[in-house]
């Protein structure tokens, strides 16, 4: 196995894209490591990209925020215009793990391991959040939901590598909110995820709505009936319990050593109302 | 496999090392340099007993390939008291019999070190998040728990 | 025998009692102190097992040729290196076969061949090389599942034992145990209530942090050393040595410090095949498991299924009390039911009461003892149905845990009569702490549960060497697993009559002291500090000796008080008292060193007991459980170091909490385990807790000169049931199955409700 | 006479019997005598087995001497975590 440390992304795709044999990117590697000494991989190449400045920093740009690939979540967690905009998205990222795992993983890394559980997904998928991809034919920007496939499974391709994830702007009276189940309080995979982004109008009517579920499908879900279902509400008891039941009603989820599909879809629907409260507060509505 | 040099600074003593390219800080702390207070309790990043910081930020070592540090400051247990001098937290850990077996402790007190580093003044509740991954299975974490907050309480007055 | 020790209730202690800080603290907070993994030796190889990947294997053929081409392979090992040298004894036998598989793989993990190479890469890249020729057989890994007559069979001859008649077919069940007196059935016509469930535990693992690690080096003259983290350097010593066909004197173990075993560092796993490896490489081999390896390949404990039967008359006496217990011991004879069933029952003063057990093997890695073996899950199943039948009764479960509670005099469900127990101040203890009376918010629940542990004494042996500077040294041969250096030093001061500073213990190896028992069964304190009094008190006869020579007067005309040698009386002449410090300075001209030495077998431990009290918060959308409060109360005899007596009750308790609400070894359906690792095998972490309160009762145990009891096991015994008790208390719904899960239950509560609506 | 009572399922091997009566001078004399007369116990003796004398358990103690009305609970050997 190799280990490469290249400082521009155009080094990096090109290492990758030459490597003939199994090829990985390195950027927290809180999943890439355990996979390396459980033997579930055996690289030929490790790319590190954490000497590559723009996967570094978080920027304020006109259209939101770009966060760069490397950024941990204990950098997330420390900054402040960042938490104020998108706390819901702060927060799934501070979830994954321990306050030591905290000092290393990335969001980004999160969404390549492609792990339907994983904690950012979903609420970067509720927020709308793109990801800016560096390949050998130059850069393209997709969709979050569009880079998980299947599980373990990303639609990157051969030399691609995600340079930063974009989060759009907020528009006043927005709310975010990422809520999981998990059996213990902490350092467990989440049995059930859901991510909700909504946007208030003058009179506190839901006007925009994003909800998404994790761990009850191969991939992170989008589930436009649940944002259907309080987008026009108040969020009154009437519009949570139509939000509960089209998140319930949109798991594919299996039995596992993690939980059970009944559970997993009873669950989902109770999250939701809690991560919609959370989000109609932070967008300053009451119920 | 292909082997690395690496040059860093461990517990502020410039250190080289050269390293196979898969092998993790802990592996060269504990079988090159002889730094064996990090121990391997489940090298997946779940019990915390490898913790050391880099750079400042508290990591597990186990999930830290060696070949990456180049340039980093890393800090171990090994370098917490000052000459003879132990930190608080491992006076407190002692006068509280906050360890029986005594293999978690290096971790706890290095994710407690920078807890305390960060927040001078934490809740209970907060101290029981802040060391949530790092495993006992002693002690029922509670004269840990107490013993951090002794410390913190002892290091404001200080 | 066991000594008379009136004194103990009305001695007044110095040292005995106080927290000093333990002697290896300093080490450990620096990360100086080594651990089973931590050991170097010049040349040292990496050792590695090669494990099956099936549940249920015959073995037909291991081919290692390719591997040994590997440069840098310097040994492998198969069955064959490790012929049977065991000689009819079954329980050697079954650890031999553990050790390393002989015709048959019997549980996923079970270790088939191992290398010792240069490196761990090229270790692990022999292990790939070696191709072993299974046949997969079907397999079994429930309990009830492999009790039924079509089950698989481990064992296609065994016979089940204790049954009369004796059983044609063979089965999965090793033996059948049954204890009690009176007549049940006769106890259950006197009941006006009775109460039948039945109940379910998945195993769980003791969770130790350190995984099992070895340095094994041994010449081809015949002479071995082994470095190991054990709970008993001398079993381990005497096991190997026999498996391997050493000499025990030419094979020297040194325990190195011990990250934790609560009771699954008490047998062998890795130690032999590190051994057999070095001796054919001719080098060290140093082996240490991975934490997969731990759970996958070492001893969890045993998983259960309970049916337990209680009746009770409206004055809420008990009349009766019936269980039947099957314990699944993974592939091997020997689970803990016979002690699941004498405890099932033992906190009771019962005049009919019966307890049946079945031990069962199946396809699960061999149960290894942990912490009160066999008792938490039969007293999760009694308690569960005693605090029901309290309620049917009309009785708080506390009033009518103390009605029906053994004390001095009962008979106790496994058969002797009880002493002195502490069981009753316990419970006296629990209804006026303020615990008792805090009050409960919605969702909320407070259980309780009582437990017992028997405790023994066992093989102890110590030396005390004493200074001319007057300091002492205490070598013991009991691997220190939780302060127990600290106590051995605190006996000893007070014995002596010295301050604790000038005592230090140190663990001998198997090399520089007698045989000493595992760490294990709540020994040490009790057994291994009670060699350290007599010894001491050997040591002041000789002290005495000593100043009775200086003094010119006979020896029987000296006494020893407060660390001072005194004339007996006026007639012995009239001496200023002599201090240990000052006698030792006169040792190299009065006859030379001065020691003290004990070696014995102790008997009479005393059993402990404990209440606990629980409240836990369930939220019913989720089935979620947070434990809010937790109190311990335990008879500790006499707590020499209260600090850590206070760690043995919050560790056993905490441990208890996880094995109810969240730790369960999960297999799929090919008989491989799911979550062999700390991410989803879900020991608690900091925050899923609350301060674990605690009270010390010391009801003093007349088998020790200072009334101390064990007190290591106990407190694993009553949480399992004191949770259940809390959650059934909080929303109503009764779990008859560990762990309580959030999905089971959230499910319970869901059938409750369908059944309230059915109802309307 | 000493007596002896033994775990019910060892009934099979002692004709039903639990409570016995042995004439010994001490633990070990007992139970090489409870093996001689009852053969069907030897394999549970040999598997090993503790007692309690008047209350007072014994794993080890196969010297400790019986008086003529000592009460001895035969026990499955003691093992502990």
């Amino acid at each position: 196995m190799r280990y490469e440390r290249p400082t521009t992304l155009q080094a990096a795709s090109q290492l990758l894209a030459k490597e003939k044999g199994s090829a990985y990117v390195l950027a927290g590697g809180t999943d890439l490591l355990v996979r390396l000494r459980t033997g579930l991989i055996e690289p030929d190449l490790i790319v590190d990209i954490k000497r590559i400045a723009s996967t570094r920093t978080v920027a304020k740009t006109a259209t939101g925020f770009k966060i760069g690939a490397a950024v941990t979540g204990a950098e997330l967690g420390e900054n402040a215009a960042l938490k104020k905009a998108w706390p819901g998205v702060v927060e799934a990222a501070n979830l994954i793990g321990s306050k030591q795992v905290q000092g290393r993983a990335t969001m980004t890394g999160n969404l390549c391991n492609a792990s339907p559980a994983a904690d950012s997904v979903p609420a970067l998928v509720a927020a709308g959040a793109k990801v800016v991809i560096a390949g050998p034919k130059g850069k393209r920007t997709i969709l979050v939901e569009q880079v998980p496939v299947s599980p373990g499974k990303t639609s990157l391709k051969k030399g691609e590598i995600i340079e930063a994830i974009l989060l759009p702007k907020r528009p006043p009276r927005s709310g975010d909110a990422y809520l999981r189940f998990i059996p213990r309080t902490e350092m467990d995979i989440a049995v059930v995820g859901v991510g909700v982004s909504l946007t208030l109008d003058a009179k506190g009517l839901v006007k925009d709505a994003r909800v998404s579920l994790g761990a009850v499908a191969p991939t992170v879900l989008l589930v436009p009936e649940a944002a259907k279902a309080i987008i026009g509400t108040k969020l009154d008891a009437k519009a949570m319990d139509a939000l509960a039941a089209a998140a319930s009603a949109a798991c594919r989820p299996i039995d596992d050593k993690r939980g059970t599909k009944d559970y997993r879809i009873k669950v989902a629907g109770v999250l939701a109302k809690r991560a919609a409260k959370i989000a109609l507060d932070r967008a300053g509505g009451k119920v | 496999m292909s082997s690395v040099h690496v040059s860093t600074t461990i517990n502020g003593d410039p250190t080289d090392y050269v390293c196979d390219a898969d092998e993790t800080l802990l592996d060269v702390l504990r079988n090159r340099l002889g730094l064996t207070g990090a121990k391997e309790g489940c090298s997946t990043g779940d019990c915390g007993a490898c913790s050391v910081t880099i750079d400042g930020r508290l990591t597990c070592s186990c999930l830290v390939l060696g070949a990456e540090v180049d340039g980093a400051k890393i800090g171990t247990i090994e370098g917490m008291a000052n000459g003879e001098k132990l930190h608080p937290l491992q006076k407190k850990f002692i006068e509280h019999a906050a360890l029986q077996c005594g293999i978690c402790t290096p971790g706890f007190l290095i994710a407690a070190k920078s807890l305390l580093d960060h927040n001078p003044k934490p809740t209970e509740t907060e101290v029981r998040f802040a060391l949530a991954g790092n495993l006992c299975r002693c002690t029922g974490y509670d004269k840990i728990v107490r013993a951090v907050m002794d410390t913190a309480a002892e290091l404001r007055r200080a | 025998m066991p000594l008379d020790n009136a004194e103990s209730s009305t001695r007044k202690y110095k040292v005995v009692g106080t927290r000093p800080n333990r002697p290896d603290g300093v080490d450990k907070v620096t990360g100086r102190a080594r651990f089973g993994a931590d050991a170097v030796a010049p040349g040292q190889l990496v050792g590695l097992i090669l494990r099956s990947p099936h549940a249920h294997a015959k073995i037909k053929s291991i081919d290692a040729s390719k591997a040994l081409k590997l440069a840098g392979v310097k040994a492998v090992v198969t069955k064959d290196d490790l012929p049977d040298k065991t000689d009819g004894d079954a329980g050697l036998y079954d650890v031999l076969v553990n050790v390393m598989a002989r015709e048959k793989a019997l549980y996923q993990g079970h270790a088939v061949a191992a290398v010792a190479a240069t490196s761990a890469a090229i270790a692990k890249a022999a292990l790939k090389l070696i191709n072993v020729d299974y046949e997969i057989l079907p397999h079994v890994t429930d309990v009830d599942e492999a009790m039924k007559p079509n089950a698989p069979l481990l064992y296609p001859k065994m016979i089940t034992d204790g049954v009369d008649p004796k059983p044609k077919k063979p089965s999965n069940i090793v033996r059948r145990y049954e204890f009690g007196h009176g007549d049940v059935e006769a106890g259950f016509r006197q009941a006006d209530i009775v109460i039948e469930r039945s109940f379910k535990t998945e195993a769980t693992h003791q969770g130790y942090i350190e995984p099992h690690a070895c340095l094994a080096n041994v010449g081809p003259d015949g002479q071995g050393e082994l470095w190991v983290c054990t709970q008993g350097h001398f079993m381990v010593r005497d096991t190997c040595a026999r498996l391997l066909g050493m000499d025990f004197s030419k094979l020297r173990v040194t325990a190195s410090e011990i990250g934790g075993g609560f009771g699954g560092k008490t047998t062998v796993f890795i130690e032999p095949v590190a051994l057999a490896l070095s001796r054919k490489a001719n080098r060290p081999v140093k082996v240490v498991m991975s934490r997969e390896e731990v759970f996958k390949a070492t001893g969890p404990t045993s998983s259960s299924s309970i049916d337990v039967k209680i009746g009770a008359t409206k004055d809420g006496r008990i009349v009766a009390g019936d269980a039947t217990l099957r314990y699944q011991g993974g592939a091997f004879a020997g689970s803990p039911v016979e002690f699941g069933a004498m405890t099932a029952f033992a906190q009771y003063d019962l005049d009919n009461v019966r307890a049946i057990g079945f031990d069962v093997v199946c396809n699960r890695p061999k149960q290894a003892a942990y912490r009160a073996p066999g008792a938490p899950m039969a007293n999760f199943a009694v308690e569960s149905v005693i605090e029901e039948l309290a309620h049917k009764v009309g009785m708080e479960p506390i009033d009518f845990r103390i009605k029906n509670a053994a004390r001095e005099g009962t008979h106790s469900s496994y058969g002797p009569i009880y002493g002195p127990i502490g069981l009753l101040p316990t419970l006296q203890k629990a209804r006026e702490h303020p615990h008792f009376k805090a009050p409960l918010g919605k969702n909320q629940g407070r259980g309780m549960a009582c437990g017992f542990w028997f405790n023994f004494g066992g093989q102890s042996c110590v030396s005390m060497n004493i200074g001319v500077d007057g300091t002492v040294s205490v070598t013991v041969g009991s691997p220190d697993i939780g302060g127990s250096r600290a106590s051995m030093g605190l006996m000893t001061a007070e014995e002596l009559g010295i301050p604790y500073e000038k005592v230090r213990t140190v663990i001998a190896d198997t090399g520089t002291l007698g045989y000493n028992d595992v760490t294990d069964g709540s020994r040490t304190t009790f057994a291994t500090g009670m060699a350290c009094i007599l010894a001491a008190r050997d040591a002041i006869k000789k002290l005495c000796a000593r100043a009775a020579q200086i003094w010119g007067i006979p020896e029987d005309a000296v006494t020893w008080e407060n660390g001072h040698a005194k004339p007996a009386g006026a007639n012995a002449g009239n001496h200023p008292p002599m201090s240990l410090k000052e006698i030792a300075a006169q040792a190299p001209s009065t006859g030379g060193p001065i020691a003290g030495h004990h070696e014995y077998s102790a008997d009479g431990a005393g059993v402990s007991f404990a209440t606990h009290i629980c409240d836990s918060e369930v939220d019913p959308e989720t089935g979620f459980t947070k434990i809010l409060r937790y109190t311990v109360l335990q008879d500790a005899g006499k707590a020499v170091h209260p600090s850590y007596v206070e760690g043995q009750f919050q560790g056993g308790a905490v441990q208890g909490i996880g094995w109810a609400l969240n730790e369960e070894y999960i297999y799929g359906k090919d008989g491989r385990l799911q979550n062999a690792g700390f991410l989803d095998y879900r020991i608690p972490v900091c925050s899923d807790l609350p301060m674990i309160d605690t009270v010390i009762l010391e009801i003093p145990n007349p088998g020790h000169p200072y009334g101390v009891r064990g007190v290591g096991e106990t407190s694993i015994v009553p949480p399992l049931a004191a949770v259940a008790n809390s959650v059934s208390a909080a929303v109503g719904v009764r779990m008859t199955e560990t762990p309580i899960s959030p999905p089971k239950l959230l499910a319970a509560l869901e059938k409750q409700s369908a059944m309230k609506k059915a109802a309307e | 006479m000493a007596k002896v009572i033994i775990w019910s399922s060892l009934k099979s091997h002692t004709g039903g019997e639990s409570n016995l009566e042995i004439e010994a001078v001490n633990v070990k004399d007992l139970l090489a005598r409870l093996g001689e007369t009852y053969p069907g116990l030897q394999p549970q003796l040999k598997r090993g087995v503790s007692v309690s004398v008047d209350g007072i358990i014994f794993r080890d103690g196969w010297l400790t001497p019986l008086k003529s009305d000592s009460e001895v609970v035969l026990l499955p050997r003691m093992q502990g975590g």
